[in-house]
């Protein structure tokens, strides 16, 4: 199929539009507004449903009730957007409702700024709302990941009755990149558990209450048992030159590719550097990161945020080598600076 | 090869059509791309700016602190990026927004009025494609014809009209760039 | 023999475990009856409110979700939307409906959303054990409200369904009390207006029932009646504040 | 005059009594000698022959306790 | 003073009074109510505001704005309560303005039960709202901390301009135990920023919005200082025990005594165990756990979750040890359960 | 020489990021020579919304906050509670008052919240970038209604001076346009009388002020003042909706 | 020493009451207290169920899942809490409300049958106290003096019909248990 | 008639034209000439002499441009 250029937002609605997605409930935020926008173009004309919520709290519970009906669903925010939806992901999660979230993130805490972030991910990683639960989290670093992981997402939200959320740095969202479209998925599935109507069986139930304490846990460990299911087969790593290497970079999203360039360049100088990119950031890809630690260094976290992922490199690395940190806050710290500070950094090991 | 072009201007300006129609050509001449708009739709007014990465090979990183090329369209985008230019590159100034002369001497640079040039044409607002031509032309960034080719099919959707208007002003830049640069 | 009254087939078996006399308990029969009465419950989706009808999900015999705390409309919204031939409809306490998820059900009500509301008014948080609601009278002591509730602290009792009724996409709003039985009967009868309404495409349908909580009240259950009949309703008139089939 | 026939599911009864007070034929009591699952003393007719099978006890009733069959 | 019974929550009501604060606004949920039930009754009388709030989100809104007016202000809720304040919280985090928060924690997720948790504790120590922020987090253990940490969370909030919240499990809130009150303290603090009228002053301005990159980078600098000042000069735990300990149980709260029961009861067995019982769960006291590493067997995180501080001991311990878990869920374990569990978690290493 | 007109002491210097033409300037330099003229600048606290008058704290010369998205009235509540004596002003736009804030803001106006709400109605998400509100006019093509907005999907836009009068916690109620002087100067009146409204301790009072947004309505602002004469009035009545001295 | 106590019974039936009363009563005798009850408002009806603990020394866990002694006031409670009495505990039984006889046989146990003794008392609803005054005379937890003593205190605010109507209810139970345990 | 006198000042002009619009004496106009800091062709004076004063530039001015004297 022809390359087209596409907005990371756009692509990322046309994935989903190609998972089987015909309904959208979400209030507008940059820098994530043009997915619901995408939406509002596409979706009446494939007979879908788009619904702009009076809020991210209505978004959230829209899709609440369409998850139950069986459908595939989407919203999608930004920072203060998924802060408001965090008792409503819980719910989403109790009730095992598959359904794809997605936070095009920008700098906080509080409004903030609209410029690339990437500090929501203890929120989206450590559930920011109340109770014992995890969603899924995709981390694309390119637009063409943009609208393959909703098509992913969707499917695997299907599969784990989970809710599935990609987290993509502001910029992703906004730049253009050429995309190959792939095929559309097939629209429905089955879902037997689904609250449409209890013609010919009996009536279902979605609920999250369990006032005995029992059934309670009982629940907490059917969830547990999902997640480590999902932690035994979903995670997922890319990795660049670490056979080899002494200085282990560990970066994610959009930033993953500016590390990338920059450990190029750094090789070019001589210095055996390696990258390791979580895609996934729940479940953390932490045995990679395990493995490798005997041999090397040094570990660096390279993070749009004052440090939150670096705990997760910290606990696959579990004391074998030291973690060390490379943050911004604000923008995507370019190739050149990461180059400059990587050196800088390992050059202060040597000497 | 990978090229980076900065476009920088005040907002309205056109300033991203500048470089999403690069994007566009060298998509279309089979290059591997990747446009990075500033945006800030929360922010009214201000500056406007985007980076255009051009490569034959899959392209790393999108974003770069010195882009080799900056196409300036005001003075506080002067003010502001001049400093970051990769060494020996290259700078298009459109002068009739920017009344200081640029001072990195290590720079190949190229200025034209382009309020002047736009006297003489019926838009008003197509700034952006006289000095879009002329930059194309004089650096051969993509190739000219090509983008000349993939007018309609960019400004897809646009009236005739408007497309007519701007291809005007985009050939008086090119002109200007061949008579001056 | 004829079978004047029984337990109607859109309820379960289950027992409720709402307190003695509470009229929780009657609501959910009526629904249940105008259920079985229109043939609807094979269709039917309902959602259940945070407040003492939390539970309702094990009561009403259709399929039923339960709802973050304020956020049922949302949800009746989503599945509405999906199952544009199915019936909707929520049911809410006014902790639920008129003081967390006012933004909620005001904006159902505004974009004329194809659900019935079911709203339980009972002047007061049951689940919680008797703090003060949007709708608790003027002088009422709650828990929260210790020295009786003030205008200047926490303004005049909210009005919902006149409130809504001023919402062009509302199609019928109505008031309805429990505390006798004639009064029961305009209750069922606005029930099914209000699921008819649904049925009929008409735009958003709310019925409010004025409701007794004898425990959080501190009366028995005939106390809390007559408490309903001579405090609530002179402040909460009954009656039909929007039927679009009329207008 | 009618009669009515009444079914009482009792272990639903809560002994509110709203029943016995809304009966226009003052037939329903509550039976003090028994004590059903709930720990409440449920319903019962003490005067079976006034019940005409109106069905205001059913429609008062909140637990859904009461069947009602008429001839 | 003579001792007097009380209810955790109304001591904690109480302790905030005595610590100067005379406003609170909140929504009423189990099994926190009593904190509002109990300031709805005194406040009136001391002159202060008490204000039930429509919803989670405007009470955390009204405590953004009391607090901006300098007053001491606080909100009580239980976990879902706790999601809807995220936005909220984050936004007091970054416009530095002090208050107190309490969870009187209950099971999760969505709706879940009512009975006690710890499942909140990684919403509460990682910061379930968007960006970089941390509050301050303490876990008292009996009815007379419940008190205390009131007073002292006040003092903390103030001074360094940060929310502190009170994490206690729903049976904290609901047993009694004997208190002695403490005295109280001035109302009123001197706070030059609060936005109270700008009569013979410039204005001033209460924001939590930084477009330009650097700003937003410079404000998460300083707040990350602050954060940094904090975790050297706030760290908090108790330990019971532990210097010739072969195993040391790390738990907080209320389960904190429980498992203090079971390591006496296990000391008379002759196994040498010890108690590192986390009073502060932000900053995390992980100094302590760090120095005991070395010289442990094992570390065993006892939770009221599926096991969140259990990533505070591991990142503690950093691969020093084995870092084992025992969780409930759903409802505090009994002395007796712990030393069961315990006994089989050591003997297991035994044999 | 007599000063005629002259920006106001209660704006500072700072330049507007407005766009070109963006009535929003108007309002903030009418509510300013209020202030002045009520000499309340240096008692008064103003809450900005989340919308295009974010960074309205620049402009206005006294104590300023800037709330979450939709919560200014809860954050206004909280200040006026602990400073009874002060005045304290709301500024919002429709996103952020109809739309996410519709719970505060009848909340707050229930309760009687001695507050004044400026409410600025453009009919659009301006900050944004041009999606749909709760204001928008059925058929206006928006971003987020690319048809036009259809009443059966998003219902009839919502009239809040119409829905918040209903309040009886509401003192003062209006609504003013600013699409030439004889409106500037009842704008202003109306803005005076809301401020006054609160200081005389009557009871909440809002102005809803009509609006342009040029940009995202795509027109030069002397167009869009034409636009919300002639499309906006007609559905949006100005006048005064509740005024508890007259009454 | 450490004594902790279970009551239970159904909602309503004055269970907290009880246990509240004990644990200020051992707290005006200078002993360590703590008194957890269960909680639930949000669920309507039901059982509820308090644990006392009275100690001599500091109380680490105010928890148990084996109490020492347990008085049980309706047949759920029994079937429940039964098989968790500490061995060779103390078992205190209303047996107008439970149907059965206990299984254990390592514990002491003493019934009574409360409903009865109330018919004799003008407060239907005190048959706690019943119980209550039974169970401290039979065990001694506290001095049963004490207990009358505090009695006006622990119910301050209450009418002097209530109090006075308890105290009976409480002397009723111990004289029972002084004639038939 | 009275004599208005105006001064703008320039920096805040974001040439909207809607005080030459409303201006009842048509006195205004803009300077095609300039160009103001935010980059635009700022208001101006075009007839200084039909300036009455009224001030209604001034109201209706976003920017808060324009101070009006008056004799
Ligand atoms: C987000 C959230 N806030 C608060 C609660 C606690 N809560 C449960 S029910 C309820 C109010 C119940 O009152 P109402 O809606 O009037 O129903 P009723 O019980 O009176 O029928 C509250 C505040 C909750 N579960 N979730
Ligand atoms: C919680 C949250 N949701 C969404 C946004 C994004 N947002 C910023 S302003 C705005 C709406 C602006 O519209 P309006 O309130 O009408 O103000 P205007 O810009 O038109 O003056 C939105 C949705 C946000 N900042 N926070
Ligand atoms: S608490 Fe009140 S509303 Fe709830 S079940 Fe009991 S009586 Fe009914
Ligand atoms: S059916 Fe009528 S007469 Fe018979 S018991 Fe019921 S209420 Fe009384
Ligand atoms: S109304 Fe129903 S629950 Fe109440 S006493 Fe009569 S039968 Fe029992
Ligand atoms: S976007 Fe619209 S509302 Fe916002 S400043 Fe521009 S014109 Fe005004
Ligand atoms: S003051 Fe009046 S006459 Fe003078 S320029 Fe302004 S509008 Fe025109
Ligand atoms: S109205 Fe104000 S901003 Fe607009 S052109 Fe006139 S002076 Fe300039
Ligand atoms: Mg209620
Ligand atoms: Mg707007």
């Amino acid at each position: 199929m022809k390359k087209v250029l596409m907005k990371g937002n756009e692509a990322l609605a046309q994935g989903a539009i190609d998972g089987g997605c015909r309904s959208y409930f979400g209030y507008p935020i940059t820098p994530s507004s043009e997915i619901a926008e995408y939406m509002a173009r596409k979706l009446p004309l494939l007979g879908g449903v788009f619904l702009q919520a009076e809020s991210e709290l209505a978004a959230i519970n829209m899709v609440y009730g369409a998850a139950a009906t069986g459908a595939r669903v989407m919203t999608a925010t930004s920072g203060p957007g998924m802060s408001l939806k965090q008792e409503g992901i819980s719910f989403l999660a109790e009730a095992e409702l598959p359904c794809l979230l997605v936070n095009i993130s920008r700098g906080g805490p509080g409004l903030g700024g609209i410029q690339p972030a990437q500090s929501d991910y203890f929120q989206a990683t450590r559930g920011g709302g109340h109770g014992d639960y995890h969603i899924m989290v995709l981390a694309p670093n390119n637009v063409q990941e943009m609208m393959d992981f909703a098509i992913e997402g969707f499917a695997l939200a299907d599969h784990y009755r989970i809710p599935v959320m990609i987290m993509a740095e502001g910029t992703l969202g906004q730049m253009m990149e050429p995309v190959i479209q792939r095929e559309s998925v097939p629209l429905l599935t089955d879902k037997p558990w689904a609250t449409d109507g209890c013609k010919n069986r009996k009536p279902n139930i979605i609920n999250t209450l369990h006032l005995s304490p029992d059934v309670l846990e009982q629940r907490n460990m059917i969830l547990s048992d999902k997640y480590q299911e999902i932690k035994r087969s979903e995670k997922k790593a890319e990795t660049f030159m670490i056979e080899d290497a002494d200085y282990i970079v560990v970066a994610f999203g959009l930033l993953s590719r500016v590390a990338k360039k920059a450990i190029m360049e750094l090789r070019q100088q001589g210095m055996k550097m390696g990258l390791i990119r979580p895609i996934t950031l729940w479940p953390f890809p932490d045995e990679v990161i395990h493995q490798a630690a005997p041999q090397v260094k040094k570990f660096i976290s390279i993070e749009i945020s004052m440090g939150q992922m670096i705990e997760d490199v910290r606990l696959a690395v579990n004391g074998m080598a030291p973690v060390e940190f490379m943050g911004r806050i604000g923008s995507v710290p370019s190739p050149q600076e990461i180059t400059r500070r990587l050196a800088q950094m390992v050059e202060g090991e040597i000497k | 090869m990978e090229k980076q072009v900065l476009f920088a201007g005040f907002g309205g300006q056109g300033v991203l059509s500048m470089g999403n129609f690069l994007t566009h050509v060298a998509l279309n001449s089979g290059k591997e791309v990747a446009f990075v708009p500033s945006y800030g739709a929360e922010m009214r007014g201000g500056t406007a700016n985007c980076l255009v990465t051009i490569s034959d090979e899959e392209i790393s990183s999108p974003l770069t602190d010195s882009p080799a090329m900056a196409v300036i369209m005001n003075r506080p985008s002067l003010d502001k990026f001049e400093g970051k230019i990769m060494s020996r590159g290259t700078l298009v100034i459109n002068s009739s927004l920017v009344d200081r002369k640029p001072a990195r001497e290590d720079l190949l640079i190229y200025e034209l009025e382009v309020n002047k040039l736009l006297e003489g044409l019926d838009n008003e607002r197509s700034g952006n494609m006289v000095l879009l031509g002329a930059y194309i032309e004089k650096t051969g960034i993509v190739d000219i014809d090509k983008a000349l080719e993939n007018f309609s099919q960019i400004f897809h959707g646009k009236s005739d009209e408007f497309i007519k208007s701007n291809r005007k002003a985009f050939l008086a830049g090119i002109e200007y760039a061949r008579r001056h640069w | 023999m004829k079978v004047v009254a029984k337990k109607p087939e859109s309820l379960t078996e289950a027992k409720y475990h709402y307190c003695p006399g509470c009229t929780h308990g009657i609501i959910h029969r009526l629904i249940a009856e105008v259920m079985d009465e229109l043939q609807i419950r094979e269709e039917t989706i309902g959602i259940c409110p945070v407040g003492c009808a939390v539970l309702a999900y094990n009561y009403f015999n259709c399929d039923m979700l339960e709802a973050a705390h304020g956020r049922a409309p949302a949800v009746a919204t989503g599945i509405k939307r999906l199952l544009p031939q199915n019936t909707v409809f929520t049911y809410q306490g006014d902790g639920d409906l008129a003081s967390i998820g006012l933004g909620e059900i005001m904006h159902a009500s505004i974009r004329g959303e194809l659900i019935t509301v079911f709203f339980v008014n009972n002047a007061i948080y049951g689940m919680t054990g008797g703090q003060m609601a949007p709708t608790t009278l003027l002088g009422q002591v709650t828990t929260t409200s210790p020295y009786g509730r003030k205008k200047e602290d926490s303004g005049y009792p909210v009005k919902m369904a006149e409130i809504l009724a001023l919402n062009q996409g509302s199609a019928y709003i109505s008031r309805v009390s429990l505390h006798n039985p004639a009064n029961v009967i305009k209750a069922k009868k606005a029930i099914k207006k209000a699921l008819e309404t649904q049925k009929n495409r008409e735009g958003f349908s709310m019925v409010e029932i004025l409701s007794t909580c004898p425990t959080n009240w501190g009366m028995n259950p005939l106390e809390a009646l007559k408490w309903l009949e001579q405090e609530m309703i002179p402040y909460y008139p009954l009656g039909d504040f929007v039927s679009k089939k009329e207008a | 005059m009618a009669q009515g026939y009444l079914e009482f599911d009792v272990a639903r009864c809560k002994a509110c009594e709203l029943c016995v007070y809304f009966c226009p034929r003052e037939a329903l009591g509550m039976d003090k000698h028994r004590l059903n699952i709930l720990g409440f003393n449920p319903v019962t007719l003490i005067k079976a022959e006034m019940c005409n099978g109106c069905g205001i006890c059913a429609m008062m009733c909140p637990d859904s306790v009461i069947t009602v069959l008429k001839e």
